[in-house]
């Protein structure tokens, strides 16, 4: 039977194992027909994977969580990134009086959408640093080109986005690295531990009358990581559709050797990184805010660590 | 309406009919008032009256396509409500469909009355001759002249053979010759059999067709004046007006629609 | 039956039978008015109360769908607290001025190209199939390369209610003009009319029904291009709302904004018939 | 053209024109075969001929708005190339505004050529009396008869005053009384200062008002006959039709023209 | 000049003087043909050329905005080459099913509704209101109710292009069936149609030039429904080509896709165009 996913933008390189767990064929090895579709907005997902036109979605984390607070039982199978893979990236003419998230006071900074993951850990970097959120402003600007082109034209003076946008304004020199989430050590830095983001996740209810599909599709994605794990970008590159780099791989590879720190190498869930999820989320979603959250239901390791029943090949 | 009276109850009938229109600047424009007449069945009238007097509100009150303010229309002993068909209208202005041919116009009553395709066209086909249009048959309206397309509409209207035919100015378009045979057409398609009711501002044409022309005022229209026109039938509408009655009616008629015109 | 000697017509048909004519019409009109409200109600009724019934019985399931009361609510708390990003009405505005100038300038430029066009057989020949070809291209798409080159600021926004006001207009304003009576433009020529004056005294007014009509329609769509505009990233407006709304899976506030909207869309739409009312007062009343 | 030679020129010219329409079908309608015709300046010509032989196509191809297949149609000594505001045209067809109040209709032309709007207001008010429409002023043209509206048709060409005046069965949807006024008020507008072609179905209307009557063959249309029409000016049309020279030329046309049409 | 006998005409202009006439028509026709292609091509040369140069003299950014060169080149490797997505035809084959599904469907719905409602006062009274009401809601909103509802399939983006076509041609349907000429309608009557065949033979034919403009403009935008829809989740379709181009900052295959979709739209106009020749062929051609 057929098990579509969804990727919330499947040309993303936070959401890279997805594509590339099929592009090396094994979602196959395990016997499974799977179906990857791309949506960029993302933001219907979700809805998509509660509806049950969709049986998972690639996406961030903090998702599950919020979904319990809204009574919706969602719970992530496989980690594919430790740390966001997010850089709040400066632009170069205002690098001068914004050193760090200190300065942010009166500032205008992006996120790709108000009540997005980036919109909490911005506010979440800000307060850490001391600046509440009635100081600075906050610009949806999306994602992409339209990220670039704010920069640019200094409608925003920081903002938070993913590769390879991160390297493309780097090449032309738009912007720095302010805050570097790409990296375990600068998002224990930034946040005060691991923050679990890119992921794989499906209903619970599913994952429970569906236990072998859910320990397979684990085990595809879990040994996806470990390929990641053991090659280099310029390989990882190769194994990639061609349309996902365009016409700039070189862009493409160094925005893939920045981002591969960020991926696990089995697919587990990291132990401190739900609390700071929950942490972030606190101070800033007001639907988690104040409400009694199950971190034990958002997550499970089980099928990644499930012994595998079909022989490997 | 039970049978037996049917023969009694005239065609139609209008009574104590007013009908106002209310103009743009608030002010009533009043085209009939307390106007009555009345068509036996098988009765040819025809009505003369000055320009803008009334007579297409009249005809379209026949029809129902327009409601008398008050007063009552009746048509086969019926209050008017709605288009009747068995009714026959030939329109003032231009009617006939655009968007089909001279033959799909012509055939177009036989065909909505659910005759077979191949006897309406054949009908069509002998009403296009009539009417000599028949090298036509393929062309569009916007492709004919004038007086062409009065006759597709003519054509159109006798091939359904109405009990009641209302007909606005018909042949106004035409030649004198066309219009000639047209006329004959008409009386013949007619036998004293239908009710027609004939607009017109050719006195001798009215003269030359009818029982009865009716002679409306000007606006508001009344009924001025009805003459009786007792000349024989059948008549050959090319001869009888060298009759010296017609001579007389036409120019008592004439005296009548003098005084109605006032301009300048 | 009464006999007030005020009430003379200038040209008189009887006095009392005609009040009692115009009365029965009144009443007749008062009638149907009543029918019509009462069926527009009844039609409400059904939809508004299957919606809440079957999210209540969890036919539907009112995490996606919402349920009418629940809206309600979400509608009457926003009006009373405000939204997250400030009270309603200045949301309703922000929006509002957005889809205004987009589609003043949409209808205005697709008037203005549709008569060009229309008028002119070369022009129309050469520049017809660039705005097929501009029509193919998707609003949403068109909606980034305007964040990109013209901002975030309302000119975006703006600019994605024009494109999708432009087209419609277009095609009505073209078609409107080419449906001219070619008599009537000969009768005008006859009469002196310079080419423009042709076009403004014969052309346009011939061409209303067809620009009015398609005007009917695309204030809707100024509004959905500059919601979507507001999707791109914004600070204020009702598509903000709508995506902080689905953004938190909160359906009662996805529909509620919606809600909002079509009260706007009603509101322009009334305003509209009545300027069409007065520019086709010459026309028969339709039966 | 230069000045000088403008008196001998004739104000329209046809010479040698064809028109051939191609139908739907694929057939071809000739419509005029080797049609020449001229008219002089201060001239007054009628047109006579069957329906549909093609008289409106020839006041199109003077108008402009029909090119002619071969042949040329000169117009003042000029070549006629798009449409020239010294014609004026009354349509066979209705061509008023339906968008502008009566007084707005006839004041177009004079608004059109730039007249002030009082000055074109107070000449359209005028002339809206003389043809009996002063009371209907503010009335749209849906709100008119027939009759009304093609007046107000010929108020709006009237104004202007043209050098040439082409008119197309102007009066068929007049009464005889109203019919003899429009007579006189053109004859007393046209006072042989312009050029008028007229086309009508009403023989004794042509012979009345013209200098000379060209007849035209059924279709395709060529000059059957031209009449000159000796009769003295100024002529009351409502005398003039018992001049017994009147009665011979009636005769003689009426001969003519009956050849011309077979029908059935 | 030529004097070949079987030249003849039925009723005989000379023939000799005929074809030369046409001769010249003839040539003038061709003439100018050449010069409205020579037209197009000048206003493509110098946008393009336009685009090109400003891209290469970097007045505008072509990461950005990219530039013809490079979009052909990009084209021309799809087609050879395919997509990341498969062959390219087939993802022209996709999104093409989803928007031909749509437009007919929407389209035939409009025209219904339009009819119907254009016909029936009383039915208009009461729902034209919610027609009004629907067509204000945002397409991408509604998008996401679709998914939800219909599933990622086919269905959701056919639903979406549907909503698109639907309301444009509802509106021009609609008020083309209210400005038939109600003389004509009251013709077909007295001669003794039914209600239907008034329908059929009068308001239908006289609404179709209406209805004809409106199919012209809403192929357009059943193509946007079809593309917002693969936006939204899909793993085939030029909508995911261009998500996916835009993600890899490729603006060459944003701009590419783009060129696809107009090069379908411009063959659906062409379909069109020869359809309604033969629909309204019954007119007086054009001047
Ligand atoms: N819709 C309307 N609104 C206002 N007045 C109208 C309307 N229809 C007709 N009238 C008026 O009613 C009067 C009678 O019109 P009607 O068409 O019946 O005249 P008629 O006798 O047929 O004239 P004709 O011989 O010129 O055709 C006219 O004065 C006209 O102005
Ligand atoms: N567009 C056209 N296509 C084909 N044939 C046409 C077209 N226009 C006119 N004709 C034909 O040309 C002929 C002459 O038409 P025209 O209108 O000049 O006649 P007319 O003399 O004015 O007749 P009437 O007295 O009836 O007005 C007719 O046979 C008509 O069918
Ligand atoms: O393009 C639209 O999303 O309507
Ligand atoms: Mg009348
Ligand atoms: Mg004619």
């Amino acid at each position: 039977e057929k098990i579509t996913i969804m990727v919330g933008g499947a040309a993303k390189i936070i959401y890279l194992p997805a594509r590339l767990t099929e592009q090396l064929g094994y979602f196959k090895d395990e016997g499974l027909d799977v179906e990857i579709l791309s949506q960029p907005a993302g933001v219907d997902a979700e809805n998509e994977l509660l509806a049950g036109a969709v049986q998972g979605v690639v996406g961030f984390y903090d998702h599950t969580i919020d979904l319990q607070s809204k009574g919706k039982e969602v719970e992530a199978l496989v980690i594919f990134g430790q740390v966001p893979g997010e850089v709040e990236m400066v632009s170069t003419k205002a690098a001068d009086t914004f050193k760090s998230m200190a300065d942010a006071k009166g500032k205008t900074l992006g996120v790709t959408g108000l009540g997005s993951s980036t919109s909490f850990l911005t506010q979440y970097l800000a307060q850490r640093a001391g600046v509440p959120s009635t100081q600075y402003t906050l610009l949806p600007v999306g994602a992409d080109n339209s990220f670039i082109a704010a920069i640019k034209q200094n409608r925003i003076d920081a903002g938070m986005t993913t590769e390879p946008t991160v390297s493309q304004l780097l090449k032309t020199g738009d912007a720095k690295v302010l805050i570097d989430m790409r990296t375990l050590e600068g998002t224990r830095a930034a946040l005060g531990g691991t923050y679990p983001a890119s992921s794989f996740y499906v209903q619970r209810a599913w994952a429970e009358s569906h236990k072998s599909d859910a320990a397979k599709l684990s085990h595809a994605f879990a040994k996806t990581l470990n390929f990641i794990a053991t090659h280099s970008a310029e390989d990882i590159a190769a194994k990639m559709p061609k349309d996902y780099y365009g016409s700039n791989k070189d862009l493409y590879i160094g925005a893939l050797k920045a981002s591969l720190p960020m991926f696990t190498k089995d697919g587990k869930m990291p132990a401190d990184g739900p609390e700071t999820v929950l942490r972030v989320l606190s101070a800033f979603n007001p639907s988690v805010k104040g409400k009694h959250i199950d971190l034990a239901k958002t997550y499970t390791n089980d099928f990644v660590a499930a012994p595998v029943k079909t022989a490997a090949k | 309406m039970n049978q037996p009276m049917s023969r009694e109850t005239p065609a139609i009938e209008l009574r104590n009919v007013s009908c106002r229109f209310i103009s743009p600047d608030g002010k009533a424009t009043v085209a009939l008032r307390d106007f009555s007449m009345s068509v036996a069945r098988g009765e040819f009238v025809a009505i003369v009256g000055p320009t803008g007097c009334g007579k297409s509100t009249t005809l379209s009150m026949i029809t129902g396509l327009l409601k008398p303010t008050t007063g009552e229309v009746r048509v086969m002993g019926a209050p008017v409500d709605g288009i009747d068909p068995r009714i026959g209208f030939v329109f003032q202005a231009d009617a006939v469909f655009p968007w089909r041919s001279v033959i799909d116009n012509v055939a177009a009553g036989p065909l909505y009355r659910g005759r077979s395709k191949s006897a309406a066209y054949d009908e069509a086909n002998e009403w296009l001759r009539r009417v000599g249009l028949d090298k036509f048959s393929k062309h569009y309206p916007h492709q004919l002249s004038g007086g062409m397309r009065k006759r597709v509409a003519l054509a159109q209207t006798f091939i359904n053979r109405p009990e009641i035919l209302l007909m606005d100015e018909p042949f106004s378009a035409l030649d004198m010759q066309t219009r000639t045979l047209m006329q004959d057409e008409l009386l013949q398609l007619w036998g004293g059999a239908g009710s027609v009711v004939f607009v017109t501002h050719d006195l001798e044409e009215a003269i030359a067709l009818a029982d009865r022309v009716f002679v409306l005022t000007a606006r508001p229209a009344t009924l001025k004046k009805v003459y009786e026109i007792d000349l024989p039938r059948p008549r050959v509408t090319s001869e009888v007006r060298y009759d010296p009655r017609f001579i007389e009616i036409s120019r008592d008629i004439w005296h009548d629609l003098r005084e109605e015109v006032q301009i300048g | 039956m009464s006999t007030t000697p005020q009430q003379t017509m200038p040209t008189g048909i009887d006095t009392a039978s005609l009040e009692h004519v115009e009365r029965v019409a009144q009443k007749r009109i008062r009638q149907r008015q009543l029918l019509v409200i009462s069926l527009r109600i009844a039609v409400l009724v059904v939809v508004l109360g299957g919606w809440e019934l079957s999210a209540r019985l969890k036919w539907i399931d009112p995490f996606f769908f919402s349920m009418p009361s629940a809206i309600f609510d979400q509608i009457v708390d926003w009006f009373v607290n405000g939204t997250s990003q400030g009270p309603l009405l200045t949301q309703v505005w922000v929006t509002l001025e957005e889809t205004g100038l987009g589609f003043i300038i949409g209808s205005v430029a697709g008037i203005f190209c549709g008569i060009v066009l229309g008028r002119n057989k070369l022009l129309s020949d050469v520049f017809s199939l660039y705005i097929k070809i501009a029509n193919s291209i998707p609003r949403v798409v068109l909606g980034s390369v305007f964040v990109i080159a013209l901002g975030l600021g309302m000119a975006s926004k703006v600019a994605l209610a024009v494109v999708m006001v432009f087209f419609v207009v277009f095609a009505n304003a073209f078609q409107g003009v080419r449906e001219a009576d070619r008599y009537m433009i000969a009768n005008a020529q006859i009469l002196g009319a310079s080419r423009r004056q042709v076009t403004t005294s014969v052309v346009i007014p011939s061409a209303l029904s067809w620009i009015l009509a398609s005007l009917h329609v695309s204030f809707g769509f100024a509004l959905v291009g500059a919601v979507v505009g507001e999707f791109l990233g914004s600070k204020q407006g009702i598509g903000l709302l709508i995506s902080t709304a689905q953004g938190a899976f909160n359906a009662s506030g996805v529909f509620a904004a919606m809600i909002v909207l079509a009260v706007v869309a009603l509101a322009a739409d009334y305003l509209l018939t009545a300027v069409e009312q007065r520019l086709l007062k010459w026309r028969p009343a339709a039966v």
